[in-house]
């Protein structure tokens, strides 16, 4: 079993493979067959990760190791994959997500002239999100994080004849380059206390340091800055909105289901670092639910269909996130894998929806879509039900876990657990809210644009079909993690042996059914309120509550993109424009006014050498002097 | 007999008096003649240690007056070549000023 | 001493003569005066041999070789002065190193050897003496101030013979050349 | 004797591309030749036998060249560049392509004589000696300023190396050295005062530094590589030029160590702002060539902070980096130069969406851009990671400050490549012509093996980088005055 675990260390080379050929031959090949050797790359990914699930769930973690990577004295990194619970889980969510998605996009894509390319960087993608995934060493998983980074730059730019789409594609890569810049010398701050890079050996020593040591929570904050960048958490959240320019499949596989998640899995994997750094552990925790309730009270404000889910997906990932810094690993993988699903299969019906309307994207110009579109509709609808956390939808489950670990992980007790709980409850009432009025407007009511309206007709079955098994995979996926007190919960078992430990206070049975009735009374009250605003008011009361400040700032995402324009983009821009000049000016000007000098002190040379003889017998005569002068010294001394 | 120091300070005045006129003197000949002065003030002073050092070694007593000798010789050369350089010159240039020959292109 | 006075106010007064003199003909004259006294020096050195060739030598032929450049080139035109810091400079170093001279030489006083001594190792100076040095311990010296000699006087009168290919394409040399010139070409070779 | 043939083979390579200057077909041959000649030697160069003769016995010097080390590592990437940068120069140089073709030889002879000597008068003797080709390059076939930008070169060099070559013979002279050796040296040095060792490795430092180069004597660089010949042919080797950090890395640091401790900290200042500094000012040009080289300016500064952290991975790193940098950095320029013979314009605002039309251009060019802002993978990364690791363990403040030269590379990286090859498309443009695309190959292909597999070169590397390690800790044991080093001790220390 072993060796057939060994075997999935292919994953990441077919699909590289896949890449390649697409990139050097995808214009000479024909049809749809450029995207079929892409799904077939990722399907046989597919397969080498169910192979790995089995082995691992068989026979325990496999480490396999092909060669050195960096090596100097005591640096020591290999080119080897670690296959765990962890990854091999999330090796099936990118390639089982991803087949799903790479299927959808033969048929979204179609007649779009750069199919091939497309093809070629989603495969690059799958191949660096693998490799980010199974990395052994944190150098390694470094080049599958840069690696899934330039990806999306080249995806959000894959329109690239409008510059806004170029632009955006560079906004995320320059972001993600600070979130870079925080792994990198988390890394760096990571050898110095470790002497070592192998996230296994992190793990295992971190314990060995004093609990809540100076040096772990640096290295868990320079952990967070790398997750926040990746994984769109505040402050490093403004690229998201703006990656929505990729085609939509892009905006699925990666900016909802798979990069996005990156952060949260980085923080899952480095546990044993947080487990002992309960202020860096706690500070995660609080970005995270700053971030999804801000996000949350965003999307609301949104018009664009995409934007809308963009900012849910912010919001989405702080519960993600909030989840692992609660040290609740296990829920946050769990909403990765549930949000994975939901998240994919409404931006997937967005994108049918898009390519319904070719291309319109504002919600206000849609509205009873889902008569004319009942693949999409209902599909979408049962995503929409199961971010919203209804009852028996997957959304439900998980995200109950992670409101139960905020409310009873013990080390966050003393960083404001119960406020932290609280304000993700309402963050939880509030995506409902919205969700209901993304549906509402897209799908039901009265149509608010007839031309659109006219246009409107089903997707072919090469997308719906991924559609509904997503759907599908929405209303199951989330019974492998029933509440504990209730019925065996797989996926905490399944990751228990990965996971570092964290006390979680006990909540008792009464406790824990308040829990589970609490959040279905959050969704409820949620939904009520979409039902309130959008259907009862018709309308009225959505434009009264429009004008408030709230809404005002929901709609510029409370100017932060703004702000961060002025604070950091424009500064910059006058900062290099000023290091150039300077240079220019003032450096080498000022060099090459002492080089000058010489052939300054060459003209003054040049003044001795009159070609006058006499001159030059002066100053031989002035030598002269100067040695019987010496001599005369000399003389009269002796 | 008059003490050697003297005919080194007569020597000495001459070879000044050489010396200024060779930088003072605009006229090639007049440099050579300056130079002349300076050799004859060289020699003077050779012959002048001839004799005091004369005691000290008899073999090699006679070395300071050989050595003028050949100084002399040397003279009589560089005077020969200097001379027919300046008559040289003189066809190209019309004159012995030495400041008009400041650029080395004859 | 007194003799040595005498010489020696003739010899400096010769000396000032040749540098300040205008006319390259008096100055010519005032060194051949310079150099006999000289010649005189020498004599009271125990230096017969080397008066000898002074006289001989500088008066007889150097210093005829030059009155004949001299009155050949016609001279003394000279035009405005250039350099005129260089007069008073010169005047002053070469007073500053004659003073350094000066001093070091009477600082450093050496008692001079009987006269018998000095004689007997001198044997006064006189051709058997001088030509036992040079044919013995400097032969090597000698010899190479032969060549030198023979090197110089080819070297003089190839310097001076260079018009003669000239001479035969005498218009495009006359071109070239200054008005006097064909004037002192004929003159140069008669040298 | 092999390092003795890749000195001799491009020097012989060039006079007979001298010889048949009249035939551009025998001196695009010749190029060829010459270029997979050197390359094919290179590739057996790594453990062969050294090569030793006795040049200057009097005063101690030896033709001692030897294939240890980081030597033949820096040797073998440049022969692979060589390659193809030969093939341009010998066909997009318009007027005189065989000199060109000779000079670049030789300053490939030159660089191979550095990396490779082992006496340190011949190392001085080859450091100088790549300057003259340098200079006729930029000479005699640079652009309209090229008068002032090779005076320029040629006052900072000179003025630096000058120091150097005091420091070199008081090196020797001060410690009683038996010869120029290193072996002798690393003998015979340590017995040095720490305060002599100081002012001796200022001297070294000097001229290494404009080699380097450091914030401020880098501005040579840049004019450098703006008035060179378009094709960029020579900028290429201009990168190659950059070799103050190779004399840091086997001479100074090892050879005065007690100097380096002193003296190190002052330098990873300059070398981490030069790193910031260059990433900034790289971000506003327009000029395809001075954005290149404010861009590896960046490069050198990270390097300059891997060895003066004196942290035996961010030494490695350095070094490999500065082999490593050669490939982007020296593709790069020659995708300027392909694009300069498409528009006869060096200035970014003259193109724009140029993907649409050359989609293989683009491809090729963004795959050398994010190797050279150092995305993992590619071939920038280790070197530039190993760098600022090292010198973080050592000193976290400039190597952290140092890391933020990254950020930089993301913003100039991507924006050049979309001022380039996105947007709308002003004028259509042909895409790579075959001579082309086999030019850039080797590069991408250098690009890829030097990403994915750096540890049998960062061994090498290691094996002199423990030199240096070596002799800083013999620093702190040695007692004064006593040779610290038995030449058996020394790794790789037979002659």
């Amino acid at each position: 079993m072993n060796d057939l675990v060994q075997l999935a260390s292919l994953a990441p080379l077919l699909a590289l493979a896949g890449a390649i050929i697409n990139g050097l031959f995808g214009r000479s090949l024909r049809g749809n067959a450029p995207g079929v050797i892409a799904s077939l790359a990722v399907a046989a990914g597919f397969v080498l990760s169910l192979i790995a699930f089995l082995g691992v769930r068989a026979g325990g973690a496999v480490r396999v190791r092909f060669g050195d990577f960096l090596v100097a004295g005591d640096l020591n990194i290999g080119l080897g994959f670690h296959f765990d619970q962890l990854s091999v889980l999330m090796m099936l969510i990118i390639t089982g997500v991803g087949l799903l998605i790479h299927i959808y996009s033969i048929g979204y894509m179609q007649g779009d002239d750069g199919f091939s390319r497309y093809f070629a960087q989603l495969n690059l993608f799958v191949a660096a999100m693998l490799v980010l995934v199974m990395a052994d060493s944190f150098p390694l998983m470094f080049v599958g994080w840069e690696g899934v980074g330039v990806c999306s730059f080249l995806l959000i730019g894959f329109w690239y004849k409008d510059l806004k789409n170029a632009s955006a594609g560079r906004k995320a890569f320059i972001v993600n380059r600070v979130g870079d810049f925080g792994f990198l010398l988390a890394m760096f701050l990571t050898f110095k206390a470790f002497g070592t890079l192998d996230i296994q050996a992190v793990n295992a020593a971190a314990p060995s340091f004093a609990y809540g040591a100076a040096i772990l929570t640096g290295i868990g904050l320079l952990y967070l800055l790398a997750a926040a960048g990746k994984s769109a958490q505040l402050p490093l959240h403004t690229w998201l909105p703006d990656a929505m320019a990729g085609p939509t499949p892009v905006s699925a596989l990666i900016h909802a289901a798979t990069m996005v998640t990156a952060g949260v899995y980085l923080i899952a994997r480095t546990g044993g670092i947080f487990a002992n750094a309960p202020s860096a552990a706690a500070t995660v925790v609080w970005v995270a639910v700053l971030t999804a309730l801000m996000a949350a009270i965003v999307a609301i404000g949104q018009t664009d269909i995409k934007k809308i889910l963009a900012w849910s997906t912010i919001s989405q990932v702080g519960f993600m996130v909030a989840a692992v810094g609660a040290g609740a690993y296990w829920a946050g993988i769990f909403h990765v894998l549930t949000h994975a699903f939901f998240k994919a299969l409404l931006f997937l019906g967005a994108g049918s929806v898009i390519h319904a309307l070719g291309g319109e994207q504002d919600v206000r110009k849609m509205g009873g879509l889902g008569r004319k579109m009942r693949v999409t509709g209902t599909t979408s609808l049962i995503a929409t039900l199961a971010i919203a956390g209804v009852p028996f939808l997957s959304g439900y489950f998980s995200k109950d876990a992670i409101l139960g670990a905020l409310l009873t992980s013990s080390p966050l007790g003393n960083y404001g657990g119960q406020i932290l709980f609280a304000l993700l409850m309402v963050t939880a009432g509030i995506t409902a809210f919205y969700m209901f009025r993304w549906y509402y407007l897209v799908f039901a009511g009265e149509p608010r644009s007839s031309a659109e309206y006219e246009r409107a007709h089903e997707s072919p079955a090469v997308m719906t079909v991924p559609l509904g098994i997503l759907a599908v995979g929405s209303v199951l996926i989330g019974y492998v993690g029933l509440p504990a007190f209730l019925a065996p919960n797989a996926i905490q078992e399944w990751l228990a042996p990965v996971m570092a430990h964290v006390d979680f206070d006990h909540l008792n049975t009464s406790a824990e059914w308040m829990l589970l009735l609490g959040s279905v009374l959050v969704a409820a009250v949620g939904l009520g309120l979409g039902y309130w605003v959008y259907v009862i008011g018709s309308g009225e009361l959505a434009k009264r509550i429009g004008n408030t400040p709230l809404a005002n700032a929901s709609r510029g995402a409370f100017g932060i993109d703004r702000l961060y324009r002025g604070l950091f983009t424009e500064p910059g821009e006058g900062l290099a424009e000023g290091v150039a000049s300077l240079d220019r000016d003032v450096v080498d000007r000022g060099l090459t006014g002492v080089s000058g000098a010489v052939p300054l002190l060459g003209r003054l040379l040049v003044l001795l050498q009159s070609g006058y003889v006499r001159a030059y017998a002066f100053a031989m005569v002035l030598g002269v002097l100067a040695l019987a002068v010496v001599a005369a010294l000399i003389g009269v001394l002796a | 007999m008059v003490q050697t120091e003297y005919y080194v300070a007569l020597s000495a005045i001459l070879f000044a008096l050489g010396g200024i006129g060779v930088l003072t003197r605009r006229s090639a000949i007049m440099l050579f003649l300056s130079i002349e002065l300076m050799l004859n003030a060289a020699n003077l002073a050779i012959i002048a240690y001839a004799r005091q050092w004369s005691a000290v070694g008899a073999q090699h007593a006679l070395d300071g007056q050989a050595a003028a000798f050949i100084v002399l010789a040397i003279a009589a050369a560089e005077v020969a070549v200097g001379l027919g350089i300046l008559v040289a010159i003189f066809r190209n240039r019309v004159s012995t000023d030495v400041d008009e020959l400041s650029e080395v292109r004859l | 001493m007194v003799a040595f006075i005498i010489l020696a106010v003739l010899l400096v007064t010769a000396g000032v003569g040749v540098i300040t003199l205008r006319q390259p003909v008096h100055a010519a004259l005032s060194l051949v005066a310079g150099i006999l006294a000289l010649a005189a020096i020498y004599v009271t050195l125990e230096a017969h041999f080397l008066a000898a060739i002074q006289v001989i030598v500088y008066a007889g032929a150097v210093m005829v070789l030059f009155l004949f450049v001299i009155m050949l080139l016609n001279v003394g035109r000279t035009r405005a002065a250039s350099l005129k810091w260089l007069k008073p400079a010169a005047w002053v170093t070469g007073a500053l190193s004659l003073a350094a001279v000066v001093t070091v030489v009477f600082v450093v006083q050496q008692p001079l050897p009987e006269f018998a001594v000095i004689d007997a190792a001198l044997r006064g100076g006189n051709a058997d003496a001088v030509g036992d040095a040079l044919f013995t311990d400097h032969l090597l010296s000698f010899h190479l101030v032969g060549v030198l000699l023979l090197v110089g006087i080819v070297g003089a009168v190839a310097l001076v013979q260079q018009t003669v290919p000239a001479r035969r394409t005498r218009q495009g040399v006359a071109q070239q050349e200054p008005q006097d010139a064909p004037e002192l070409v004929a003159a140069g070779e008669g040298n | 004797m092999i390092s003795l043939y890749v000195i001799l083979l491009p020097v012989l390579m060039a006079l007979l591309a001298i010889l048949a200057r009249g035939s551009a077909p025998l001196v695009r041959g010749l190029a060829f030749l010459g270029g997979i000649g050197t390359f094919a030697l290179a590739l057996f160069l790594a453990g062969s036998e050294g090569f030793n003769a006795a040049w200057l016995p009097g005063i101690g010097v030896n033709f001692a060249l030897d294939a240890t080390g980081a030597g033949p590592v820096l040797v073998l990437v440049a022969a692979l560049v060589m390659i193809p940068t030969l093939l341009v120069a010998a066909s997009r140089v318009e007027k005189g392509a065989a000199g060109f073709v000779a000079l670049l030889l030789l300053a490939q002879a030159g660089l191979n004589g550095i990396f490779l000597s082992k006496d340190l008068i011949v190392f001085y003797i080859f450091w100088e000696a790549t300057l003259i080709p340098g200079l006729l390059l930029l000479g005699i076939y640079g652009g309209d300023r090229r008068r002032q930008a090779t005076l320029k070169y040629l006052v900072y060099a000179v003025a630096g190396s000058f120091l150097m070559l005091i420091s070199i013979l008081a090196l020797k002279a001060l410690s009683g050295a038996a010869s120029f050796h290193i072996t002798e040296l690393m003998i015979a040095t340590p017995a040095l005062s720490a305060a002599t060792q100081t002012w001796l490795f200022v001297g070294m430092a000097v001229g290494m530094m404009v080699k380097l180069p450091l914030w401020p004597l880098h501005s040579w660089l840049i004019d450098l590589n703006e008035q060179n010949h378009p094709s960029g042919a020579a900028d290429v080797l201009g990168s190659l030029y950059k070799v103050g950090a190779f004399g840091f890395f086997a001479w100074a640091l090892p050879l005065l160590p007690a100097g380096a401790e002193r003296v190190a900290p002052y330098l990873l200042a300059l070398a981490a702002v030069t790193a910031v500094y260059g990433a900034l000012a790289a971000i506003s040009q327009d000029h395809l060539k001075r954005f290149l080289a404010y861009g590896s300016l960046s490069h050198m500064g990270i390097i300059g902070v891997g060895l003066f952290g004196l942290h035996l991975a961010g030494l490695s790193g350095a070094i490999y980096f500065l082999a490593a940098q050669m490939l982007s950095t020296g593709g790069l320029f020659l995708v300027a130069g392909m694009l300069y013979h498409r528009r006869r314009s060096f200035s970014v605002k003259d193109y724009g969406g140029l993907a649409k039309s050359a989609p293989a251009f683009a491809a090729v060019s963004l795959f050398l851009i994010f190797a050279y802002i150092g995305v993992p993978g590619l071939s920038n990364f280790p070197g530039e990671f190993m760098a600022l690791l090292g010198a973080f363990q050592t000193s976290p403040w400039p190597a952290a400050f140092a890391t933020l030269a990254v950020i930089a590379a993301g913003v100039y990286g991507v924006n050049l490549f979309q001022r380039l090859f996105q947007g709308t498309t002003t004028v259509p443009t042909t895409d790579l012509s075959p001579l082309e695309l086999y030019v850039l190959v080797p590069f991408v292909a250098g690009v890829l093996w030097l990403g994915i597999s750096p540890a049998p070169q960062l061994r090498q590397i290691e094996q002199q980088a423990s030199l240096v390690t070596l002799q800083l800790e013999r620093v702190v044991e040695a007692q004064p005055g006593v040779p610290a080093v038995t030449l058996a001790e020394l790794p790789g220390g037979e002659r």
